[in-house]
This record gives structure tokens, C-alpha cells and sequence, in this order.
């Protein structure tokens, strides 16, 4: 008998438990930390679900970046504490919100335990087609992403600049233009700033390694991008470096480098191989590794710039 | 093995259609300040022109034009596919789109040489997205490229709801964000089980697959509740009135006459072209039923509110409740299924334009008088005679007089019901055309009372001409040929012709 | 050799799960942070002896980016703590 | 019988386990901030040391072995220094 | 009890959870938290679809994993915006109710007849 269902069985008692602290929790930053440390359990998971990219883009998105946005703002909301936001919920509503929450939850278990036997599978399709576009790729989840449904991927790219903007468009008209607030505190602890100086090299580093081996090993553009976009926040954090202004023209191509690339690249396709977003079979690997790169570039800007927030009209 | 490459004639266009607005959005956010409305409005004649194109290419094929994505084939590969229906809505669009930016220039212009505003860079680029957004949403053929397209939406319809930055109206855009949020994800849930299901999004490998099996109506369920939310049909409307009666006009007038359309037009893809094969009636009575709710309730808080705009908006909670007045009318391969899908359609776009041209109108009144309340607008249809003309052709195509858009639209409704014997549907047709008379004639009567007013600025009249414009096109589409509803009919699944 | 390695990363996940209990006492929410920092070292170690015990590829790089932002929430954390009133803190100024 | 390896990756995870465990029971026994921030540093930096030190004969490669010494290396730089942050904080009555 | 299945119940319970809290808590950072839970819960069945097309020589089906990808960057950016709109919502006034009464100044009520 292993022990690796115990391990499973607690581990999901775990993020249960956590995600029941985080409803239940009354106080609204205690709430937040027990979302942060859910999102942390959560990386574990998917290890166990076989699935290390989504592991790793949760650790750095889900739990990381999404941790600070949270704390950020459950500490600044938790300073005036509830109250503000309305009577708290009759006893119909819950009793409607818990029914319905159940109804839906059991049907899901119900549906979950009748999924079809054998699962149906796109894995072999994937494998067969890795000989066309998407050549030379060993890690089935690039191919994915960048090839089989590049489309998807290069909309999600633009999703991102309207969540930039949209976060930006909150800021005060007479501050358009300025850099958002600075992440850190105006005179940074020492400890702080070595903890920046170390950290954000090796981090840089360690990102774009985790981008590089992408193609062929668990990893990308999204989790490299995703640690980048971490360690210039954690220099801005130290103050090492500040927000950019959101006028700055080298950030705004920097945004949309990932999905302009994509763009120009897909529109090349029927030149290159026929229909658009087909890449030549000889280059293909070569013109996805380019695509990424700038894709790895928009994310690392991208995600720092919606934790920023929108300009900040006043000078420090 | 691979399938064969599915693409058509004409499938090229498909993707240039999505493009366009997509390079649009990237060029504006890099070039900044004017540039970006430079890059918006001259994108419209070509966007325009491809929409034009594409509808001519179904009308000519008398088949969807469909286009393989990277030359893949689904179900590994994304396909784009334009039937009938996404062309009209396509051209209805483009329609609709150039005028709200063309209407907008007088508020978000950027002057030459002036600094870069964030009110009129939101604007412009967002304008383009919910264009992007909506051709994706028309003409996508995969599940989950579609839930991609509706977020795509929802980032662009939240900032136009705030752009103006006061706390209502962020509130008002916080609100429509959690809700429609929870529609992406409610939908992204059935999503994943019909791919856990039938391991294929594509949408006609879907139809051929499917059975009516318990994970199949869980997964429509969940996705059906959240392009609900999505769509503010009763009792999910909370959200919309403050939402678009606080957007400036011209976002107003799209976020009214289209955005709520996008994730409509979803849930009828859903019902109409992914589950054709399950007998439904129960889930169509169902949407009936809460159409039935949503006319009512929305024409009778209508009817109290005090200010314009949040009567217009209250109204399109009781317009969309005629939308879905569509499944019960259209479900299933009968004889009389055609003529309640021609009046969904007929519908959607009676409305959007009438809904639109009456926006773009509250906001020319708004910005003339300074205020938008009813109460105090004695003696403005003298002043504003054209904007108040609008407002009324608009108001007659929601009460579903002759001629109109509307009118076609619900005497086709009335013939369904009659045709498939069920009576129950008339009601609600008939009693919210009375309630529309009823708030159209509120709005009428004070304006075309004796009074003296005092414009603030009077409005320019390319302005009011575009408003007009729509209104006039919603009068027209009462006169729409018989052509018109059999474009209306290609690629539908259980069409007349692909009966038997 | 495998089953000892779980065993281990099961007690390890066990024991910090225990140590979540600071979360729901809290009292202040610097030792809610701190019950989560245990977390994600013990969720690291966990990671790694199960990654060494069950052979799937590429956990290592999983354990890497974890340990790479192990001190991110809490540095966010601690900035906003000073935000308060750092003016009157120090009395130095920025040039 | 037990090959030597084995017998040390053994002892050093059990050790690496045990740290664990004090360092939890610090955390929820101790009496107030500063100390439990004391005992966490413990079994951030010890724990995962022995955690890693048991592991690293077990790396198939070269470089699967340095990416356990890194990550060790960067949880100590990040538990030291987020403990001196949180430590600091707390003694100018910061919460 | 294979561990998709367990997984798939987790994700089943933490979308009944987020439901729950997103209907009832009146707070907007307490429902972004709730829509959180519901999305790692959706992405989950995601992950499990996948984990079970493992089909021979493949461990897992790699389309689902890439969506589930793609929509934990997209559940980020729209976390993002809405804690920008919380935020500023917060600055300009002080509260962050949602309740619609709460904002409708005096001339905007139902007419009076």
C-alpha cells in the first residue's frame, strides 16, 4: 500500500479547508492570506494532476503575482474594516446562495463520476500533427499554445493591453500620462534592497532559463515571463527602479510586441505555408521560439503594469 | 490521420475581419493621443467593407464560408465559420460601430497637437475591441475561442462604463464586471465538460456528437447561466440599467444596441447550432418564461424612472426579454421554428439600431439641455425637433408599430406562437408593446408641451443626422425582402432545406 | 526508496498544515503571513520529495519558481506596513 | 540492508522533517511575534537544507543537483531577509 | 480512488465554495476572492479532462492543460482590473458597496407621481 493516496487525500483536505477559510473568514485580510496560501497548495496539485506547466504558471501567476494584487489591496481596504460594503446578507439569500452552491457542486461530483470511459483524447492528434506546424517541439503544451491554437493565444495577448488600459483608464484625468504609485516604501530597508539585488538577477536568470527550455521541457513564455514580470516588481519593490510612465513609448511596444509579432507572423502564413497562422515545416521551430520571445517580453511588462495600478497624479 | 481542410471561398476574409480591429488596437495603444482615433475611424470604411464582403460571399455561396486556422482542421485546429446569420450581424455591426465612433469624435476628440487624454485613448481603443470582440463572437467556430472573444468583450465594455470616473459609475462598472465574470467562468465550466465529454469544441463536430445525456445538460446549463448573466436577461438585469445609463452615449449606445447582443448570439449558437439534436422544449419554456418576466419588469421600471437615459436602459431589459422570446418560438425542426428564428434575428437588430439611435439622441438632449431629466423637458421637441424625431422612430420600432423593424419582429413572434399553437407567447409580446407605447408616450408628452427651454449648446447636426440614420434603419428593416430572410436561413442547422 | 520520500513530504504537508492554524488566529496579520511562508517552504520540500519519489519530469522547475517568490507576498506585505506614515519615520528625504 | 546513500538521504530528510515539525509547533506555541518568527527561520532554512541535502545523492544530474542547492540557497536568502523585514516591523509596534 | 477523481471533487467543492461567497458576501474583494476559488475549480475539471485523456504514451491531453493556461493569465488580468476599480472606488468615496440604492442620488428615484 503507497502512501501517495494519503499524501492526495491531504493535501485536498488542505485546499479545501483553505478555500472554506477563505469564504468563511471575517476578517478581510485574513481572508486574503488564506487565498494566498491556497493558491500555494494549489501549485501542488496540478504537479499531481501530471500537469507541471499549469503548476508552474500558478505558482508565478495564481499564487505570486495574483498574492501581492491581493495583499496589496486587502491591506489597504482592511485598514477601514467592514461595515462599508453593505448590511451583511439575510437569512433567504444564504439559504438560496447554499442551495444553489450545492445544487451545482453536487451536480458537478455527479457528472465528474460519469465522465466518459475511455476519455476522449486530442494527445495522439497532438503527437501526429507535431510532424506538421508544430515541428520539432517537445513539449506538446508549446505546440499547443503557440501552434495549434495560436489564435487564442495571440487574442489572449490582446486581452492583456485592454486589462492594461482598463486598469490604467481608472487613474484621475490630470494624471494621465505620470507613472502609477511606487511599489515600495520611500526609504526602502536595507534588507529590502539586498534581498532585490540578489534575488532579481538569479531571478531573471531562472526565467529565462524556464522560458528557453520551454520548447521542450515544462515551461514558456508564460511562466518565464511570469517570473520576470515577479522579480521587477520585487526592484521596484526596493525601489531600485520605478513604474514606468504610461506614456513611455519603449513600454507600450514592449506590451504589445508579444501579440504584434504573433499578428505579423500570422498574417505571413498563407506566404509562409499556405493559411494564415501556419508556420513553414522547416522553420518552424526557429519562428515559434521568435514568437515567444516577444510574447515572454509582453508578459514580463504586462503584469507588473496591472499590479501598478493607474497613474498616480501626485508627486512624491 | 487528418481530416480534409475544411476552408471555402472566401475564408480568408474571416480572418481578416478579426485582424483588422486587433491591429487597430495595437497600433492605437503605441501611436497614442490623436493617432488613436485616426487609426479608429479610418479602420471603419475597411472593416465595413470586409463585413460587406463577407455577407456577400454566404449570399452568393448559399453556404457558410469557412476558414481552417493554420491550415488545421478541427477538432485539433480552430475554424472560423460565417453562416447567414453571422453576416447580417456582421454588417449590423459595422454599422452600428462607425456611427457611435463617428458621433463620438465631438467628445472624444484629441485636438492637433494636444496632449493625450485617458478618457478619449480608453474610448478608441476599446471601441475596436468590442468590434474584434464581436466578429470573433459572430463568426467563431470553437467553444473556447469563443470564451477567449467574450472576455476579449467584457475588458472592453467595463473601462467605456466608468470612463467618465465618477464613484457611480464605477460602481456601476465594478458590478457589471463580478457579473460578467461569472458568466465567462460559468461558461468556461461547461466548456471543460464538453470537451471532457466529446473531446472537440468545434461546433458542428459538437452537433454530430452530441446526445442528450445528463454531463451534456449540466455543461449547457452552466453555460447558459452565465451568458445570461452576460446578456442581463431577468432576474440577472441588476447590473445593466446603472451600467448603461451612466456610459457616455456613444459607448451607451453600443454597449445597449450590441455588446449585450454578443453574448445573446452565443447562447443561441449554443442552443441552435451545438444541441439541435436535443429536444429542448422544457428549457426553452424555461428562457420563455423568464423573457415573459423580463418584459414586464423591465417596461413597468421603465416606465417610473425619471431620468432618460435610465428609462432607455431599463427598456433594453425588456427588449432583451423579446430576444429570448426566440427559443421557445425556434426550437425544433417544425414548420413554424423558421419564422420564429427570422423574428429572433429581426429582433436583434431592430433593436440594436432603434436602441442605439435612441442613446446617441439622450446624450444630444443631455448635452443640450444639461440634465436628461424627463420631467423638465417641456418645449424641447421645438428646440430639438430632430433629435426628438429620432427618439420617437426609435420609441415606434420598440412598441412595434408599422413600419418597422420591430413591428416585423413581433408579428412574426405573433405568427410563431399562433403557428405552433402556443398561445402564451402572445401575451407577452402584445402587453410589452402597450407598456413600450406607454414609456415612449412619457418621454413624447412633456417634450411636445408648451414651454420655454434653454439650450446650452444646440447640437451639431452631422450628429443628430447619424442618429437619425440608425432610427431610419431601424424603420427600414420593416421592409426587408423576402432575400433577407432566406440569407437569414443558410447554415442554420434544421433549416427547411436541410429538413428530413 | 520511493515510499519513505512520500512519507516524508506527507508529514511534512501535514505539519504545515498545522501551522495554518495561525491563519485563522491570527491575532495580527503578520503571523497570518508567517504561517504562509512556513507553507510555502514545507510545499517546496513536499514538492521535491515527491517530485524525486514519482519521477514526473520538470517539478524541479515548479520547486525553483516557489522558492524564487517565496519572499514576495511577504516583502508587498511589509512595504505596506511603512506606507502608513514613513514621513514621519526616519526624517530623511529623497533627494 | 540499506545502501549508505540511502541511509543518508534518509537520516537527512528525517532530520529535515523533524525541523519542520519544531519549527510548527514554535509557531503555534510561542508566545508572541517575534519568537514564533524565530522558530519559522529555523525550519525555513533547516528544514529545507536537510530536505535538499537528502535529496541531492539523488539527483540524476549534474545540473538537477545544482538546482537543488539554489533553490535552498534562495529560500535562506528570502527566509533571512523576510525575517529581518518582518522582525524590524514588529519592533516599531507595526502589525 | 484515483487521484483525478479526488481532484475532480476538489474542483467540484471549491466552485459550490466561491458560488456561495460570491452571492453572499457584499464586500467586492471578498467576491473576487470567490471568483478566484470558482476559477481554480473550473480550471481543475480542466486539469482532471485532461489528466484523463492520458491516452497510450501521453500522461496528459495537452489542449486542456494550454486552456487552462491561457485562463489563469486571463483570471489575473481580470482580478487586476477589478481590484483597480475597488481601489479607486475606494479613494473616491470612501466606501465599496455595491448596492445600487446606495449610489442613486435624490433626483434619480422613481418618479413620484
Amino acid at each position: 500500500m503507497s502512501v501517495l493516496p494519503f499524501l492526495d487525500v491531504a493535501l485536498a483536505l488542505l485546499v479545501v479547508g483553505l478555500a472554506v477559510w477563505t469564504i468563511a473568514a471575517r476578517d478581510l485580510f485574513a481572508s486574503v492570506v488564506g487565498y494566498v496560501a491556497y493558491g500555494l497548495l494549489l501549485a501542488l496539485v496540478w504537479v499531481r494532476l501530471y500537469a507541471p506547466d499549469v503548476a508552474l504558471t500558478e505558482a508565478a501567476v495564481g499564487s505570486g503575482v495574483t498574492g501581492v494584487l491581493l495583499i496589496t489591496a486587502g491591506k489597504r481596504l482592511g485598514a477601514a474594516r467592514a461595515g462599508e460594503a453593505g448590511p451583511s446578507p439575510g437569512l433567504a439569500l444564504k439559504l438560496f446562495a447554499g442551495a444553489l452552491a450545492l445544487l451545482v457542486a453536487g451536480a458537478l461530483v455527479a457528472i465528474i463520476l460519469i465522465l466518459p470511459d475511455p476519455a476522449p483524447s486530442l494527445a495522439p492528434q497532438a503527437a501526429a500533427a507535431a510532424d506538421g506546424p508544430g515541428a520539432g517541439l517537445g513539449n506538446p503544451i508549446t505546440a499547443v499554445l503557440i501552434s495549434y491554437r495560436s489564435f487564442d493565444t495571440m487574442l489572449e495577448k490582446v486581452v492583456l493591453i485592454l486589462a492594461v488600459l482598463g486598469v490604467w483608464s481608472v487613474g484621475a484625468d490630470k494624471a494621465w500620462g505620470a507613472a502609477p504609485a511606487p511599489l515600495g516604501r520611500r526609504n526602502p530597508y536595507g534588507a529590502t534592497v539586498f534581498l532585490a539585488q540578489m534575488l532579481a538577477p538569479v531571478g531573471a536568470v531562472i526565467g529565462v532559463h524556464i522560458f528557453w527550455v520551454g520548447a521542450d521541457a515544462p515551461g514558456g513564455a508564460f511562466q518565464g515571463g511570469a517570473l520576470l514580470a515577479a522579480m521587477w516588481m520585487i526592484a521596484m519593490m526596493a525601489r531600485i527602479t520605478e513604474p514606468p510612465r504610461v506614456d513611455a513609448r519603449w513600454l507600450r511596444l514592449a506590451l504589445v510586441a508579444g501579440p504584434a509579432v504573433f499578428l505579423i507572423a500570422g498574417l505571413a502564413g498563407p506566404l509562409m505555408a499556405g493559411s494564415f497562422f501556419a508556420f513553414p515545416h522547416a522553420f518552424a521551430k526557429p519562428i515559434i521560439l521568435f514568437i515567444e520571445a516577444f510574447m515572454l517580453l509582453s508578459i514580463a511588462v504586462a503584469l507588473p503594469a496591472l499590479v501598478a495600478g493607474p497613474p498616480n497624479g501626485r508627486s512624491e | 490521420m487528418m481530416p480534409p481542410d475544411p476552408t471555402t471561398p472566401g475564408g480568408a476574409l474571416l480572418v481578416l475581419a478579426i485582424l483588422l480591429p486587433c491591429a487597430g488596437i495595437i497600433l492605437s495603444f503605441v501611436l497614442g493621443g490623436r493617432n488613436a482615433e485616426r487609426v479608429a475611424l479610418g479602420l471603419t470604411p475597411f472593416g465595413f467593407a470586409l463585413a460587406c464582403a463577407i455577407a456577400f460571399h454566404v449570399a452568393s455561396a448559399g453556404k457558410p464560408i469557412v476558414y481552417a486556422l493554420g491550415g488545421l482542421a478541427p477538432p485539433l485546429g480552430i475554424a472560423l465559420r460565417a453562416d447567414g446569420v453571422s453576416a447580417v450581424m456582421l454588417v449590423a455591426a459595422a454599422v452600428i460601430l462607425t456611427a457611435a465612433g463617428f458621433y463620438a469624435r465631438a467628445k472624444f476628440a484629441t485636438p492637433e497637437g494636444g496632449p493625450e487624454s485617458r478618457s478619449a485613448l480608453t474610448f478608441w481603443i476599446m471601441l475596436q475591441a468590442i468590434w474584434a470582440a464581436l466578429t470573433i463572437i459572430f463568426v467563431g467556430g470553437d467553444l473556447f475561442n469563443l470564451y477567449v472573444a467574450l472576455e476579449l468583450l467584457t475588458f472592453a465594455a467595463v473601462p467605456l462604463v466608468c470612463i467618465d470616473g465618477r464613484p457611480e459609475t464605477l460602481a456601476a462598472a465594478l458590478r457589471y464586471l463580478l457579473f460578467a465574470l461569472f458568466g465567462s467562468i460559468s461558461y468556461l465550466l461547461g466548456v471543460a465538460l464538453f470537451y471532457g465529454a466529446y473531446g472537440t469544441l468545434d461546433i458542428p463536430l459538437l452537433a454530430q456528437r452530441v446526445q442528450s445525456t445528463p454531463i451534456v445538460w449540466l455543461a449547457a446549463a452552466l453555460m447558459t447561466g452565465g451568458l445570461l448573466a452576460k446578456t442581463a436577461l431577468f432576474p440577472l438585469h441588476l447590473w445593466l440599467p446603472p451600467a448603461h445609463a451612466n456610459a457616455p452615449a456613444a459607448a451607451s449606445a453600443v454597449l445597449s444596441g450590441l455588446v449585450v447582443k454578443g453574448s445573446f448570439f452565443l447562447t443561441l449558437r449554443l442552443w441552435f447550432y451545438v444541441l439541435p439534436a436535443l429536444s429542448a422544449a422544457g428549457a426553452a419554456n424555461i428562457l420563455g418564461a423568464l423573457a415573459l418576466a423580463a418584459i414586464i419588469t423591465g417596461s413597468v421600471l421603465a416606465l417610473r424612472q425619471a431620468r432618460l437615459k435610465l428609462l432607455i436602459a431599463y427598456s433594453t431589459v425588456a427588449q432583451i426579454g423579446y430576444l429570448f422570446l426566440v427559443f421557445p418560438l425556434a426550437t425544433g425542426a417544425h414548420v413554424w421554428s423558421g419564422i420564429g428564428w427570422s423574428a429572433g434575428v429581426m429582433q436583434i437588430l431592430a433593436h440594436a439600431f432603434a436602441k442605439a439611435a435612441m442613446f446617441l439622441s439622450a446624450g444630444l438632449l443631455a448635452e443640450a439641455l444639461g440634465h436628461d431629466q424627463i420631467a423638465r423637458f417641456a418645449g424641447a421637441a421645438r428646440a430639438l425637433p430632430m433629435t426628438f424625431l429620432t427618439l420617437g422612430l426609435g420609441g415606434l420600432s420598440l412598441m412595434g408599430l408599422p413600419p418597422s423593424g420591430g413591428f416585423s419582429a413581433k408579428w412574426l413572434m405573433l405568427q410563431a406562437s399562433v403557428a405552433s399553437g402556443q398561445w402564451v407567447w402572445t401575451l407577452p409580446v402584445l402587453a410589452g408593446g402597450l407598456l413600450a407605447a406607454g414609456y415612449v408616450y412619457r418621454i413624447l408628452t412633456p417634450a411636445l408641451s408648451e414651454g420655454d427651454i434653454m439650450l446650452k449648446a444646440p447640437p451639431k447636426r452631422s450628429r443628430e443626422a447619424i442618429a437619425l440614420g440608425l432610427a431610419l434603419i431601424a424603420l427600414a428593416l420593416g421592409f426587408a425582402p423576402q432575400g433577407f430572410f432566406d440569407l437569414l436561413e443558410i447554415g442554420r442547422p434544421l433549416a427547411a432545406g436541410t429538413l428530413q | 526508496m520511493n515510499e519513505p520520500l512520500l512519507a516524508a513530504a506527507g508529514l511534512i504537508v501535514l505539519t504545515v498544515a498545522v501551522g495554518l492554524v495561525r491563519i485563522l488566529r491570527g491575532p495580527d496579520d503578520v503571523d497570518r503571513l508567517m504561517a504562509v511562508q512556513l507553507l510555502g517552504t514545507g510545499g517546496i520540500a513536499a514538492l521535491l520529495l515527491t517530485a524525486y519519489a514519482t519521477g514526473v519530469p520538470g517539478v524541479d522547475d515548479v520547486a525553483l519558481g516557489l522558492a524564487l517568490l517565496a519572499a514576495f507576498a511577504t516583502m508587498a506585505f511589509v512595504n505596506l506596513l511603512e506606507t502608513d506614515d514613513d514621513e514621519t519615520e526616519l526624517g530623511e528625504t529623497e533627494p | 540492508m540499506i545502501p549508505l546513500v540511502d541511509l543518508f538521504s534518509l537520516c537527512a530528510i528525517g532530520a529535515g522533517v523533524f525541523f519542520f515539525f519544531a519549527g510548527t509547533v514554535g509557531l503555534l506555541r510561542f508566545p508572541d511575534s517575534l519568537t514564533r518568527l524565530h522558530a519559522l527561520a529555523k525550519a525555513d532554512n533547516l528544514g529545507l537544507g536537510l530536505v535538499a541535502l537528502g535529496l541531492l545523492p539523488r539527483a540524476d544530474s549534474a545540473l538537477a543537483a545544482f538546482k537543488l542547492i539554489v533553490i535552498w540557497a534562495l529560500v535562506l536568502l528570502s527566509g533571512a531577509s523576510t525575517a529581518q523585514l518582518i522582525g524590524r516591523a514588529l519592533r516599531r509596534g507595526r502589525k | 480512488m484515483s487521484p483525478w477523481v479526488l481532484a475532480g471533487l476538489v474542483g467540484a467543492a471549491l466552485v459550490g465554495l466561491g458560488l456561495y461567497g460570491l452571492i453572499l458576501h457584499p464586500h467586492p474583494l471578498r467576491k473576487l476572492l470567490a471568483f478566484n476559488l470558482i476559477g481554480s475549480g473550473v480550471f481543475l475539471v480542466f486539469g482532471i479532462v485532461a489528466r484523463r485523456g492520458a491516452a497510450a504514451g501521453f500522461s496528459f491531453d495537452p489542449i486542456p492543460q494550454a486552456m487552462v493556461i491561457t485562463g489563469i493569465v486571463v483570471a489575473f488580468a481580470a482580478s487586476a482590473l477589478a481590484v483597480a476599480l475597488i481601489l479607486r472606488l475606494h479613494a473616491e468615496s470612501g466606501r465599496v458597496t455595491l448596492d445600487p440604492e446606495a449610489w442613486t442620488k435624490p433626483d434619480d428615484g422613481a418618479a413620484k407621481s
